[in-house]
């Protein structure tokens, strides 16, 4: 027993508080993303005037429309029919009809947040920040991209699924409710569809010019007034130029996914092809933008203005 | 030179507006007030092209869009901006009075944005329409352009912050929906005014009626600006 | 008398600016040394018309430069920070500026021109000042403040971020500026900045005038606490001999080479120590005190001069 | 890491005929040099390429010729750099918005660290930094001193290897800057963490640099230790301080054979003539009624050797 002493133990020690080397591995630079995404999440989220009272209203926009669906049922709605040529019930076209509300919501998000996000980076001198790090134009652009999609989506994808689901608790019988089971991806895909477009766009408006407040005036510009004017050149002319209005766009792919035909109304001119054609284009030009001007500035790199 | 001359007011406005105008024409403000404004022409010409001549109506309502867009863009950048970073420490450590420094700026900015506004709109109607635009039409989006200008003026010093929003927001969604009311609320309408002004729609209004509505809503605007603006420090 | 300060408080919501202060200022340069957030600018941004006192009264040239536009005539204010209309050239700039200060409009271009010719600007007039270093635009704000040939000169932070050669030069110029008659305060929060343009400071430092005059003057103050002295020479025992029995010494310690002395009066203690060194005749190598140097008179004044290891 | 011992013999930073060209601007005109110490001042006037330099080792900007960190190729491992690298930033670089702690975890995260992990040593760099009570306020809301050290605190979040300090102490008043150097200067040791401090306060760099690199003109006018910078070998001339009156003892010593400049109100500096001693200065002193208050070698500062570098076109030392 003797032969193998139990080292003492102290009656008191001072534990070294001193600094610790990092001796962990790094995460792979293409996971840089993820943490913009969240930073872009984090940020919107944070007072009440940037995302939370947009989503307020669209929680709003989302109990209207359920409340709707399930008082208003049987009653016919103006303006869309169904593919046999009966007038659609406010059951099956109240979720497509939401959608232009979403949209609206989704416009201000954009307005608030979306149309600043990389004007203001460069304003702030945020680049430098970022771009001292191991973080690459791409990280960025996803990052950003990844970001506002998520806030979006928590509106535009958020809002058309619980509504689905509302519509499939409304079914009378199991049979019409395999039938119409479909409505959850269409609204999915319509959702995400929206929410891309709403992400995207103002991106590549708030990479145009490097100041914040123009960057919001030319994408409000666009959405209000150069879509009002699409719509009513397509009026007029009979045309499927009101694709260019990315709200009209939106629209005329809800009803066609829910399988509606628009009798009148913004969207009736608008080839549901063509409107997917405008929509997703926006989207890849402006995500080509943003990526165009953020190499630019990495490549400006830090510091002064040398 | 040491006579210690200090500048008369007149001279002032003259000196400011002159640099309003040089930052504006450098900075990149006035391109993007160019394009949102010249939207208008290749639109009528559109509408033209369409065989479809139109009346104007559908004109100027695009016109009064872009007009909730460009004033609020210029004034609250031009004033806005100069107090939240702090150049306007130049302009009050100069002989001279405050109100001067705002009305040499909105000495440029309204009629540049006049200019824009009404030159777009006149481009518009003889590509569009093809005829000449009516004095009244013209001078309506004067008088808009002035109205909104002043409000937006107000908002700025208000708010320098986020002027240009809010001033946007209070077009988009008081100005315009408030005109459209059946009701008097519309008189605090600019756009309501500048409707009327236009003589293009009958609402029982009068022009001398709207300008003076107009005039005094210029004139609350501009006394909300320049008391504060003499109260701002720094 | 330039500026009269009577009791003078500023607050901003509930921050506080400047407490209470009551000074005078009659000419040459002054040097404004506080702590960050001391209350340097607060007083210059006072003196130059851009803040209403919220208490108390401060004029210059016998007028308040917040309510009379005409006394804003003869100042010339330089603000701390970088922002300036970039858009312009320096020369539109400071011609605007010139302009704005009254400046007869056929005048104001050649004023411009002499002026940032005066501060070395001649070359670079015609570019923009968006491109420009901080060197440069320090320059450029200095002309805009003394084109319009003020009587009295608010500089606030002209040094700041200034290369050293740069900073050589701008301390030259504004000597200059001194030199030709007017007032000049210049604020700075590096203390060897200011040494090397003015030895006349006022010591600002939370929100009040902590102590005014001749840094020299000001310096005896540290006479007040205790010093060390450090002397390196060939025989250390004979002053440490001689000096163990006087009054004013706290300590002595043997250092390698040499003695420490502490002290409670450092003015009689170097003349003791002078003294001792004649009438021995030792070779003092070095001597030294890491408590003498304005470094220490500052923070001395500012209260809390922190343990030295 | 495992090549630890291989880094750690590299040198910190190696160029070889580094050149970069914005246009017909050479930024940066064959550069050659070989850096290593533990704190490095960079310095040069505006316009030196001392911004351009820290960008090519980044692996931020293409250039033409050789630049290794670490070790490491700057042109291909550019990302791998970054994050053994710690950048403070001389202008304001932060996010609207986020307090202290969220900016350091961010930075954290950006550089590759675990979310736990980066926000452990975003607190623990804080507290290093002295912003213990104050890091959960927002940033908009800081004093310029508090703003420096949350720049340093991010810029120390990812354990780097080498930190670059872009004018840290600028914009700080005496006590800060103290606190500032304090920091910086305990880094080395604390931390085991290179510093390169560029900055146009010249004491700074007196205080706390072993090593100075001046760049001038896109050129690196010299490599070496401060004492080197300075030329410390032989000086014979004293630096004197009085409490009052320098002109005056100037006066009399020149009388008595010695050469004098007067630098100031308080200051001057002597030349003895042969054989004599500072009893000379303290008899004169005390004869005119003078204090003296401090002796010492007269050393040229940095300042003064810094201008002769700079303002010597031919003395390009080549390491």
């Amino acid at each position: 027993m003797s032969d193998a002493p139990v080292p003492a133990r102290p009656a008191g020690t001072i534990h070294d508080l001193g600094y610790k080397r990092y001796g962990g591995a790094r995460l792979a630079a293409s996971t840089r993303w993820l943490v913009i995404m969240r930073q872009q999440v984090a940020h919107g989220w944070k007072t009440w005037w940037r995302f939370k009272a947009a989503l307020g209203l669209g929680v709003i926009v989302t109990f209207v429309a359920g409340g709707v669906m399930f008082l208003l049922q049987d009653r016919a709605v103006k303006g869309v029919v169904l593919p046999e040529g009966i007038a659609a019930t406010l059951t099956d076209a109240t979720l497509p009809r939401a959608m232009q509300w979403y949209s609206r919501v989704a416009f201000l998000v954009s307005l608030t947040i979306g149309a600043r996000v990389v004007a203001g980076d460069v304003q702030s001198g945020a680049f430098t920040f970022y771009f001292a790090r191991s973080v690459r134009p791409r990280d960025y652009v996803l990052g950003k991209l990844a970001g506002m999609c998520a806030l979006i989506a928590m509106i535009y994808v958020g809002g058309p699924l619980l509504l689905a689901i509302a519509r499939l608790g409304l079914s009378d019988s199991t049979d019409e409710l395999i039938a119409i089971l479909p409505v959850i991806p269409k609204a999915l895909a319509m959702g995400m569809l929206g929410t891309l477009a709403f992400a995207a766009v103002p991106l590549g408006f708030s990479a145009l010019v490097h100041n914040p407040r123009y960057a919001m005036a030319l994408w409000a510009t666009y959405y209000l007034i150069v879509g009002g004017m699409a719509w009513v050149l397509s009026r007029i002319t009979d045309s499927g130029i009101a694709a260019l209005d990315l709200a009209a766009s939106l629209d005329r792919i809800a009803y066609y996914l829910f399988d509606l035909q628009v009798v009148w109304g913004r969207s009736k001119r608008i080839d549901p092809a063509l409107a997917l054609g405008s929509v997703l284009a926006h989207a890849a030009a402006a995500i080509a933008l943003v990526i165009y001007q953020v190499r630019r500035a990495h490549l400006s790199g830090i510091g002064g203005a040398s | 030179m040491t006579d210690h001359r200090v500048p008369g007011s007149l001279e002032t406005v003259m000196t400011i507006a002159a640099l309003t105008w040089k930052r504006l024409a450098r900075g990149r403000a006035l391109w993007v007030g160019v394009i949102i404004s010249s939207l208008l022409v290749p639109f009528a010409s559109a509408v033209r092209s369409s065989g479809n001549a139109g009346t104007g109506e559908e004109l100027i309502m695009f016109a009064l869009l872009t007009l909730a867009v460009v004033p609020p863009m210029f004034v609250s950048s031009s004033i806005g901006e100069e107090i939240e970073e702090r150049t306007t420490t130049y302009l009050w450590s100069r002989p001279v009075p405050r109100w001067t420094v705002l009305a040499g700026k909105l000495a440029t900015l309204v009629p540049v944005t006049i200019v824009l506004a009404v030159g777009s709109w006149s481009l518009a109607m003889l590509v569009g329409p093809q005829r000449p635009p009516s004095p009244e039409s013209c001078l309506a989006l004067a008088a808009g352009v002035t109205a909104i200008s002043m409000m937006a003026a107000g908002i700025a010093t208000l708010v320098p912050k986020h002027g240009m929003p809010l001033s946007i927001c209070y077009m988009l969604f008081f100005d315009l929906p408030i005109g459209a009311m059946p009701i008097s609320l519309s008189e605090l309408s600019i756009t309501h005014h500048v409707y009327t002004l236009t003589g293009m729609f009958r609402d029982g209004a009068t022009m001398p009626r709207s300008l003076l509505a107009l005039a005094i809503l210029c004139a609350v605007w501009g006394t909300v600006a320049i008391w504060r603006i003499r109260r701002l420090e720094v | 008398m330039t500026v009269v300060v009577d009791n003078c408080s500023k607050w901003y919501g509930h921050v506080l600016g400047v407490s209470d202060v009551s000074w005078q200022l009659r000419g040459g340069i002054v040097g404004l040394l506080g702590p960050n957030g001391a209350g340097k600018s607060t007083l210059i941004k006072m003196m130059a018309g851009l803040l209403r006192p919220s208490r108390g009264s401060l004029t210059v040239f016998g007028k308040s430069p917040f309510h009379d536009v005409a006394v804003r005539r003869r100042i010339g204010y330089a603000p701390e920070h970088e922002k300036t209309w970039d858009e312009l050239t320096a020369l539109e700039l400071v011609t605007v500026m010139a302009r704005l200060a009254g400046v007869a409009p056929h005048d104001a271009r050649g004023a411009a021109e002499r002026a940032l010719a005066q501060m070395g600007m001649t070359d670079a007039m015609h570019r923009r000042v968006r491109g420009f270093s901080k060197g440069m635009r320090q320059r450029t704000k200095l002309a805009t403040a003394i084109a319009h040939d003020p009587d009295f000169l608010l500089l606030d932070e002209p040094l700041t971020g200034v290369d050293p050669i740069a900073r050589v030069d701008i301390v030259e110029r504004i000597r200059k500026l001194a030199a030709a008659g007017k007032t000049v305060v210049v604020s700075s929060h590096v203390l060897y900045e200011i040494e090397s343009l003015t030895s006349e400071i006022v010591v600002i430092y939370r929100g009040q005038v902590l102590a005014e005059g001749n840094v020299y003057e000001i310096r005896k103050l540290i006479d007040r606490h205790p010093h060390r002295i450090r002397v390196e020479c060939d025989r250390p025992r004979d002053i440490a001999a001689e000096l163990a029995t006087a009054d004013h010494v706290a300590r002595i310690v043997f250092e390698r080479g040499g003695v420490l002395i502490e002290t409670r009066d450092p003015d009689r203690c170097y003349d003791a120590l002078a003294q001792v060194v004649i009438d021995r005749g030792i070779v003092v190598s070095a001597l030294s005190s890491p408590d003498n140097n304005l470094g220490a008179v500052f923070e001395y004044l500012t209260g809390e001069s922190r343990g030295r290891a | 890491m495992t090549d630890d011992a291989a880094v750690a013999r590299e040198p910190l930073i190696v160029l070889e005929r580094l050149t970069k060209r914005y246009g017909t601007i050479i930024a940066l005109d064959g550069v050659n040099a070989i850096v290593d110490g533990q704190v490095i001042g960079l310095l040069g006037p505006n316009g030196a390429g001392k911004s351009t330099l820290l960008k090519a080792l980044l692996g931020l900007i293409p250039y033409q010729g050789r630049a290794r960190v670490l070790g490491l190729d700057a042109a291909e491992h550019g990302t791998s750099i970054r994050d053994r690298v710690g950048y403070m930033p001389e202008q304001e670089a932060f996010l609207a918005g986020m307090n202290a702690v969220e900016q350091c975890t961010y930075a954290g995260e950006l550089s590759g660290l675990p979310r736990t992990e980066a926000m452990q040593r975003a607190h623990a760099a804080l507290y290093y930094a002295g912003l213990e009570e104050k890091r959960y306020q927002p940033i908009d809301g800081y004093s310029t001193g508090m703003k420096q050290r949350v720049k340093l605190a991010q810029a120390l979040v990812h354990d780097p290897e080498i930190l670059f300090l872009d004018e840290p102490t600028n914009g700080l008043d005496p006590r800060s800057r103290d606190e500032m150097l304090e920091l910086i200067t305990e880094l080395p040791g604390r931390r085991n963490c290179a510093i390169v401090l560029s900055t146009h306060l010249l004491p700074d760099v007196e205080r706390i640099c072993d090593q100075a690199v001046i760049m001038h003109k896109g050129r690196v006018r010299f490599v070496g230790t401060i004492d080197e910078l300075r030329g410390a070998r032989g000086s014979t001339a004293l630096a004197i301080e009085l409490k009052a009156d320098a002109a005056q003892l100037a006066e009399v010593l020149t009388a008595a054979g010695a050469t004098c400049a007067v630098d100031s109100a308080v200051t001057l500096t002597v030349t003895l003539p042969a054989g004599s001693t500072t009893q000379l200065v303290f008899r004169h002193a005390r004869d005119a009624g003078l204090q003296v208050r401090s002796i010492g070698v007269h050393r040229q500062t940095v300042e003064a050797a810094f201008l002769r570098v700079i303002g010597d076109e031919s003395a390009q030392v080549a390491p």
